[in-house]
């Protein structure tokens, strides 16, 4: 057992260091392969490790591997546990991972780094595989921020762009300030419990008092929101777009941006004590599903509108995951990971097709060279929209059934809402792309299907979008021993029914708007002139709200200014000058007095004299003031002085 | 020769710089290396002889120097200062290894060597005077590879890093006469030496006048803020080597007196003055941070770098408590190998295009990839990503603080912010992008000669990131001694509450000399 | 009818006399050697002076052995006294000499060494020195004084340059005025006790419990003025940067050195029961001219562009920073005084020396003055070891350890710590940093700068004979390794002062 | 009136201070040698005066010990006094001015 853990663990780090040897060589297609190949060996000692814990029962695998930082009090191994809720982790992370590289070896074909990509993609893996496994908070911040880093360097891959690199750091940075409260949550940990090990500190926090509990909480979440890129601090994630396709589909949509999730489900012990937080991670949670579904409506960059449904269904989970329905939120994100993969390595497809043209007005009618890219995506697409009996429904279903159960209306009513706007938006794109007329002509583009192996590669996702639902009921069972869940019925049968047709209905006809307005032969390349396209509501959420604008404005802008302010300003002009100024006092000084020494012997004599004339007053002063000292005590007596 | 390795250490590298007169001028640079490398064995040979389970001093030696006035040349190591030993002279020995081709190679490399001779000496010692005089002598080789081979203003910059300094450990210096002066009062008899000096315990008040001199001169030696200002100057006109071990070593001898003197002298005084300086490492930490981001010139990135990871040492100096210290220690070492490496890195590219400004490059990842990444590592190391040497360091101290003030370990704690954005923001203005300059588009990429230097640090860095335990054990045990000697001089309410009480009590009971309040 | 007076020899205690007389008898020697035949080499002088140094000096060691056996001594009619800070002197004083005086032996002529009045004179100065140190009789003082001031005076003329002309005018009307305010000291203090040894004066003032204060001041401001010139403390300094430049810069070494002990120990046989007399006056007088002296004369130096001036300066610092043991007063600083004074002597003299040996005899056109700073640009090029050890010189004399006079302020920075002066160790402290700046100018000259045009190693070096070297190794060495010898120093110090009872 | 101490006193004071004056004012270099004389006799006046009144010929000593260092000075000084106009032609002060600063 012990080295099925150690061999799904390091076998993506093998993979990384050995693709990592020829980064500086030219392409070499058996490097993708092999790390296809690691990455896979991770994926079936996983699978096992999944068999034994789910045959065995309870039983969870647990290692240490060796010591970390120890001193005075605090004591850091490197441990690693394998339980149920790590081990669905790890099956998505590895089972996604396995098809983006394979896709990738298609994808990356004629990107001369393409070795490079893979070192980068592998590290990612082996990252997010500490992560998940770790059985501490530090450990679980060493994945936390190796993917941070690892999502830098993909995001940044083609760092001969401006806007790549840009993405990257902002991608970083956001994350480094999420990273400030997470850590500042585990230093609280630790002077609380006394450890780090989720074990023992979920031991001690039942003995903790409820403020204290509450600032660990707000801390650690802190840190799930600039990983998940909660609001507000979102903005990396649409950015971080420019990465190559299969990494967003690996990083920024299946994996990564779900490690906020997974710590609060991680920490379900912590947050099931604090409800208040919970209560507030599930109404950003909510608010973050509506917001970023606003903004998919009016996007027309293709992976954006991916990246906000990311970030929309990361909502979901969070609305979950904080009204304490902990396996319902990781359901979710298992069934997210599989048709939201699938989604981005669709568009992945057709941005080859595209020659990278993002903008789907400017494609229509793919789906007469793409079939099997249009079918996957319309799957995934209606997974994701939550229709029957896709992997989607049975998910994002329960969510809403959660929601409605724990009497959280507000919320339930907003993740109705949502689930309508995210059919919209995903079909809006389907029929932009795949339907209409063959607009891509105008611009001499001659698209073609993906190669074939991609698409084989891609195929385990789509099974699965299809039928992950299937799986629910085995999910739960395995998974409610460790994360105390409990099935959500609504007690009326009516009502149940009337919520899961209503939805459906609601969303069917979102879907069928999407396709009526955009799937017809008149949908031109806006120009910006149309009247919608003036309207203040189109302009704010094509802007993102002006968040970016904002940040830039008074964030960025007066940072750069400050620092500059600083270095030219207070340090040179100030502090250095300063230091100068005294060096320069006692110069000058020196160079001003120094005509004393004028070289006249008679001045020399003069200021002999007047230097003994001075002492001789002072003597005389002193000694009458000495002689008659008795007499002016007396006075100064008389006049208070003394 | 175990008893007297230490002044081996010391004194070898200067007698071998004597007979490097001798030398003919091609020669010197192979004597340089293997004079640096049987220094570096010594000191590994040190570390591996050292008992890392005991926590006080080893390899004592002690040898009457004026003995009527107290001044004793006592030599000795714990786990605080063994690994800045081994740090120095493995620098010095990678320092010359990596040396590009320099006018007068032969006075750089012997001015080198005695460089190394005061910066073994500075960690070895254990008697105030003797500890001051290497701190002192340190000054001169430092001042001649800066003034001698640095760029337009070295001179202006030589001769502010010298009297900046000097000034400040003149004021420390008093303070030292203070102390012998009040261990002359309790006791009768005169003594620099430290160990005698921990057992004084001073009242409170001459404790924080005392402490302020000490403070002013490892303060300016550190640098911190406001003391700073000559270190840019430094860095910015020093030759490589001279960056590196100035940023690796020497830097270090002020946070290293801070836990060596202030801490365990005047631990009533530690406590009273841990927010006052805490906040300065916090203005350091953000305001030095945002100062680099400004700048230009990329080793003023690195060199603006290094005083704000000097305020997160300070910070976890100023926790009082084992994690904090601990992790202080380590972050020196992790910083010195860390800066050590970004400044060699940045000589690598100033030797290649006589430019620092960054403006002047662009899409170098595209021509020296090689060179970009192993400049990746070292700016990872230095945002303190974990796994990475400076993490383990950096986590430790504001780990250690957080027990102490929690807004003021979240102020600190921007540092991994603030941290990143220069750092990234430089790494993309120098790697990142197409190549703008047709200069740039034929650079060689990195050489064996400088992958000497940097496949052992990037080694380093990494290798301690994920197994400190070697390093972090010694260390946490020489500090476990320091903190309970705090703890048990410590007279005040305040210390006592912020100095912890380790329960394990190991050490012998320290004998107690209290003297009076009234001096004079 | 006058009864005839009998005087045993044994009162007369001429062992005391001794150490004065030896050098006395040298320079007749000299004059006599000199009037049977003209015209002999220099060096017979300088090793004739040496031999007569050498045998003063086995005298000051034998009248030391005396001081430990029967403590202070006193002889030939109570005039002349052994006490340690007499032997202590003497011995800086004669040490210092016959370092000296093989400096003479240069490579290049020089006019004044070429009469032998030059030796005899200076033989009479050092007798001169001696009756100042070893007296408690101010007439002997001011004959000592005298003596030396006026050898002094035409030692420095016979350098026979327009500056030495003009520096030896200077000193000696300065001098002249200052042998007033001595005098009127004196007189003062006669009129006020009767009396004209220092510590029967001392006794009669104590006996009458200071009663007189206004007087007492008015002749403390005379001697205080006099031994301010002596001492150049200042305002009564003006006379030393110029004395220096226009003097040969061995002289110039010497006097920065030997003149001042003599007039240290003076001033602290004069001023110490009157600083412990609890007198604040002469506390804050000499506060107050001790931290002018050190902080103003650094300032100074700071903007010289001569580095024999800049010396002299440095020199005026460093004697208003020995100055400072006589205010603190304490057994401590006292020693601190000698130990500081005889380290300084090694590195002032060693690097008065380094310039000596650069004299040339024209200045080339791109320099302004004999030892302008720029002449020492990018030395290290062309006389690495030579500049290496004027680096020595000038780190030592700006305290850095572990050289010499590192250890002299350290012990004079403690004393004034252990004696309550913390703010005065303070500023010792940190004129030593603004002292740092002008000692280092002349190393970024040497080792950072490019030489200037034409000049060749031949320009640090014309003086240059083995004799030279020595004096320079010696100094060198005892710079360098000053710690070893700084613990039987202070020892050996301690216990003469103590026992003199200061 | 009988002449006391204090009349001598005063008279040497006053003679000290002419004396003192005329170093200030005197620019040439012999009237600055007198009065420097003045200086130092104006001490011998004072001895004498307080040798007699104490009735001890310590102070008388003193003054005679000034005088001959009053003359062997003067010889010292003429001496320099004559190089200097051998080699400048006069003997004012303001021409010693060569070193300054």
């Amino acid at each position: 057992m012990e080295t099925l853990l150690y061999i799904a663990l390091f076998a993506p780090l093998v993979s990384s260091m050995f693709s990592a040897l020829f980064t500086t060589t030219p392409k070499k297609t058996f490097v993708g392969v092999i790390a296809s190949l690691l990455i896979f060996t991770s994926f079936v000692s996983t699978s096992l490790l999944l068999a034994s814990i789910v045959i065995n029962g309870n039983e969870s695998v647990h290692v240490e591997m060796m010591t970390w930082m120890a001193t005075g009090n605090l004591y850091i191994p490197f441990g690693f546990i394998v339980d149920k809720v790590s081990v669905t982790m790890m099956m998505v992370v590895t089972l996604v991972s396995t098809i983006v590289h394979i896709y990738s070896i298609g994808y990356m074909d004629h990107d001369k780094s393409f070795n490079r990509f893979f070192a980068w993609l592998s590290a990612f893996v082996f990252s997010m595989m500490v992560l998940v496994m770790s059985d501490n908070y530090a450990g679980l911040f060493i994945g936390w921020e190796g993917v941070g880093l690892c999502s830098w360097g993909l995001i940044g891959f083609w760092f001969h762009k401006e806007s790549a690199t840009w993405a990257a750091n902002e991608a970083f940075i956001m994350n480094r300030i999420a990273d400030l409260g997470m850590l500042i949550g585990i230093f609280l940990v630790y002077w609380n419990t006394g450890t780090l090990q989720y074990e023992g500190a979920f031991e001690v926090f039942k003995t903790l008092d409820p403020a204290t509990l509450t600032w660990i909480g707000i801390f650690l979440f802190i840190g799930a929101m600039g990983k998940s890129a909660q609001f507000p601090l979102h903005t990396w994630l649409a950015d971080a777009m420019e990465g190559p396709t299969p990494v967003s589909a690996l990083i920024h949509a299946a994996t990564m941006v779900t490690a906020g999730v997974y710590l609060v489900i991680r920490s379900n012990e912590l947050y099931s004590l604090i409800p208040n937080v919970g209560l507030f991670i599930a109404s950003l949670g909510a608010f973050v599903a509506l917001f970023a579904a606003s903004m998919a409506l009016v996007n027309r960059d293709m992976k954006r509108i991916i990246a906000y449904s990311t970030l929309s269904q990361l909502g979901y989970m969070f609305a979950a995951a904080g009204l304490g329905a902990y396996w319902v939120a990781l359901f979710h994100l298992v069934a997210h990971a599989f048709f939201k993969a699938l989604l981005f390595l669709g568009a992945g497809n057709v941005m080859h097709a595209m020659h990278d043209e993002l903008d789907p007005f400017k494609m229509g009618g793919l789906k007469k060279v793409m079939k099997w890219t249009w079918i996957m995506m319309t799957i995934a697409s209606l997974a994701l929209a939550g229709i029957f009996p896709f992997a989607g429904f049975f998910s994002k279903d329960t969510i809403l059934e959660a929601a409605f159960a724990e009497h959280h209306f507000v919320i339930y009513g907003v993740l109705l809402f949502t689930a309508g706007l995210t059919a919209f938006y995903s079909f809006r794109l389907v029929a932009l792309i795949f339907h209409g007329e063959e607009r891509y002509k105008i611009f001499g583009i001659s698209p073609h299907e993906a190669y074939r192996f991609m698409l084989v590669a891609m195929s385990p996702l789509l099974i699965l979008a299809m039928i992950a639902g299937v799986l629910q009921e085995p999910f739960f069972h395995m998974i409610e021993e460790i994360l105390s869940a409990h099935e959500y019925h609504i007690h009326s049968h009516t009502t149940l029914w009337i919520m899961l047709v209503g939805t459906q209905v609601f969303v069917a006809l979102a879907i069928l708007y999407a396709y009526k307005k955009y799937a017809n032969a008149f949908i031109k390349v806006p120009d910006g002139t149309s009247a919608i396209e003036n309207s203040f509501v189109y302009k704010f959420l094509y802007n993102q709200y002006y968040i970016p604008y904002f940040y830039e404005e008074y964030l960025v802008k007066p940072y750069r200014e400050l620092s500059d302010i600083f270095w030219n300003k207070v340090d040179m002009k100030i502090l250095d000058a300063s230091v100068d100024g005294i060096a320069g006092i006692i110069y000058g000084t020196g160079e001003k007095t120094r005509a004393m020494q004028s070289g006249n012997l008679s001045v020399m004599l003069r200021w002999m004299v007047v230097g003994f004339v001075v002492l001789l007053s002072l003597a005389v002063v002193f000694g009458l003031t000495a002689r008659y000292s008795e007499n002016i005590t007396v006075i100064f007596s008389g006049l208070g002085a003394m | 020769m175990l008893d007297h390795i230490l002044s081996i250490l010391i004194f070898f590298p200067a007698i071998a710089a004597v007979f490097g007169f001798m030398i003919q001028k091609d020669s010197i640079r192979a004597y340089g290396i293997s004079v640096a490398t049987i220094e570096f064995g010594l000191s590994l040979w040190l570390w591996f002889t050292f008992d890392g389970n005991v926590s006080g001093m080893q390899f004592m030696e002690n040898l009457p120097l004026v003995p009527s006035f107290g001044v004793n040349y006592i030599l000795g190591v714990d786990g605080i200062s063994l690994f800045i030993i081994v740090l120095a002279a493995f620098f010095t020995m990678i320092g010359i290894a990596s040396l590009t081709e320099t006018p007068n190679e032969k006075n750089m490399i012997i001015t080198i060597l005695f460089l190394q001779m005061t910066m073994a000496g500075v960690f070895a010692a254990l008697d105030a005077i003797v500890f001051y005089v290497f701190w002192e002598l340190s000054l001169v080789p430092m001042l001649y590879i800066i003034g001698a081979w640095g760029g337009p203003l070295r001179i202006y910059a030589s001769i502010k890093f010298f009297l900046y300094t000097f000034a400040g450990s003149l004021v420390m210096l008093v303070g030292m006469l203070f102390m012998a002066y009040f261990f002359y009062q309790a006791t009768g008899t005169w003594s620099f030496a430290l160990l005698d000096w921990y057992r004084l315990i001073l009242p409170e008040t001459l404790q924080l006048w005392l402490f302020a001199a000490f403070f002013i001169g490892f303060a300016i030696k550190v640098p911190m803020f406001p003391f700073h200002t000559w270190l840019p100057y430094a860095h910015g006109q020093a030759p490589t080597i001279g960056s590196v071990i100035l940023a690796a070593i020497l830097l270090k001898m002020g946070t290293y007196a801070f836990i060596r003197f202030s801490l365990p002298l005047f631990p009533d005084a530690s406590a009273a003055f841990m927010v006052p300086i805490a906040v300065i490492t916090i203005i350091m930490i953000i305001y030095t941070a945002m100062i680099a981001y400004a700048q230009k010139d990329v080793k003023q990135v690195v060199a603006y770098s290094s005083i704000s990871h000097m305020g997160v040492i300070i910070l976890g100096t100023f926790a009082l408590n084992v994690e904090g210290i601990t992790g202080s220690i380590f972050l020196m070492i992790a910083h010195g190998v860390v800066s050590g490496a970004l400044f060699l890195l940045v000589g690598v590219i100033y030797d290649r295009r006589h430019t620092k400004l960054m403006s002047e490059f662009g899409g170098l990842a595209h021509i020296m990839p090689r060179y970009a990444t192993i400049f990746g590592i070292m700016l990872m190391a230095s945002v303190g990503m974990p796994l990475t040497i400076n993490f383990v360091g950096e986590f430790l101290s504001l780990l250690g603080f957080y027990q102490q003030s929690h807004i003021l370990t979240l102020l600190a704690g921007t540092a991994i912010i603030v941290g990143a954005i220069y750092m990234l923001s430089a790494y993309k203005k120098m790697f990142f992008g197409d190549v703008t300059k047709e200069e740039n588009k034929n650079l060689p990429d990195i050489n064996k000669r400088e992958l000497v230097a940097l496949i052992p640090l990037s080694v380093i860095a990494i290798w301690l990131g994920i197994y400190p335990k070697p390093i972090l054990e010694p260390i946490n045990n020489s500090v476990e001694a320091v903190v309970r000697l705090m703890h048990n001089k410590a007279q005040s309410e305040l210390a006592k509450e912020r100095i912890p009480n380790l329960v394990k009590e190991r050490a012998s009971v320290i004998k107690k000399t209290v003297i009076e309040e009234e001096v004079h | 009818m006058l009864s005839p007076i009998n005087v045993s020899m044994e009162s007369l205690n001429l062992i005391t006399l001794a150490p004065m007389l030896i050098p006395v008898v040298g320079a007749l020697l000299i004059l006599i050697i000199d009037i049977i035949k003209v015209g002999l080499h220099k060096s017979l002088y300088v090793v004739l002076s040496l031999l007569f140094l050498a045998m003063d000096f086995i005298a000051v060691v034998d009248s030391s052995g005396v001081f430990i056996a029967n403590g202070t001594t006193f002889g030939l009619f109570d005039v002349m006294l052994i006490d340690g800070l007499a032997i202590l002197a003497e011995f800086i004083i004669v040490g210092a000499s016959m370092l000296f005086i093989p400096l003479a032996m240069t490579h290049k002529r020089f006019h004044e060494f070429s009469y032998p009045e030059f030796f005899a004179l200076f033989l009479f100065m050092i007798a001169g020195f001696q009756f100042m140190v070893a007296t408690d009789n101010l007439i002997l003082i001011f004959v000592g004084l005298e003596t030396s001031s006026l050898a002094l005076y035409t030692l420095i003329a016979m350098h026979n340059r327009d500056k030495s002309f003009e520096a030896a005018v200077k000193y000696f009307t300065m001098g002249a005025l200052a042998a007033g305010f001595f005098s009127f000291g004196a007189m003062v203090f006669y009129m006020l006790t009767g009396s004209i040894e220092i510590n029967k004066i001392a006794l009669v003032l104590a006996a009458n419990g200071y009663a007189d204060m206004g007087f007492v001041l008015i002749g403390v401001t005379f001697f205080l003025a006099a031994f301010g010139f002596k001492l150049s403390l200042i305002p009564f300094h003006t006379w030393a940067p110029d004395v220096y430049e226009g003097s040969s810069a061995s002289m110039a070494g010497y006097m920065s050195i030997v003149p001042k002990i003599a007039a240290f120990v003076v001033a602290m046989r004069f001023f110490e029961f009157l600083v412990h007399s609890g007198n604040a006056w002469l506390d804050i007088v000499l506060y107050i001219v001790v931290v002018v002296t050190m902080t103003a004369s650094n300032m100074w130096a700071l903007v010289q562009t001569d580095v024999k001036r800049m010396l002299a300066y440095s020199s005026i610092s460093h004697a208003g920073f020995v100055m400072a043991a006589i205010l603190i007063g304490t057994t401590q600083a006292n020693t601190a005084l000698f130990l500081y004074w005889i380290l300084f002597s090694f590195t002032n003299l060693g690097s008065f020396s380094m310039l000596w040996m650069s004299r040339q005899k024209h200045l080339p056109d791109y320099q302004s003055s004999d030892h302008s700073y720029n002449k020492f640009a990018g030395m290290i090029k062309t006389a690495p070891i030579a500049s290496v050890i004027v680096g020595l010189f000038m780190l030592s004399l700006a305290g850095l350890p572990p050289f010499a006079l590192f250890w002299g302020k350290l012990y004079m920075i403690s004393s004034a710590v252990a004696g309550g002066y913390t703010v005065l160790a303070l500023i010792m402290a940190l004129n030593s940093a603004i002292a740092g700046y002008y000692y280092l100018k002349l190393i970024i000259y040497m080792f950072m700068k490019e030489p200037l045009q034409g000049s060749d190693s031949c320009a640090y070096a014309t003086n240059i004979t083995l004799a030279l070297k020595t004096i320079v190794g010696i100094a060198a060495i005892g710079t360098i390794f000053a710690f070893v010898a700084i613990n039987p120093l202070l020892e050996f110090i301690t216990a003469f002062v103590h026992n003199s009872g200061y | 009136m009988e002449i006391g101490l204090n009349h001598y006193l005063v008279l040497s004071t006053i003679l000290f201070a002419i004396g003192l004056a005329g170093v200030i004012k005197r620019k040439n270099l012999l009237l600055l040698f007198f009065a420097t004389e003045i200086l130092l006799n104006s001490v011998n006046i004072a001895f004498a005066a307080i040798s007699h009144y104490y009735g001890d010929l310590t102070g008388q000593m003193f003054a005679f010990f000034i005088i001959a260092i009053a003359a062997s000075e003067v010889a010292v000084g003429l001496g320099l006094l004559i190089v200097w106009y051998k080699r400048h032609g006069n003997i004012d002060l303001e021409t010693m001015k060569s070193m300054r600063g």
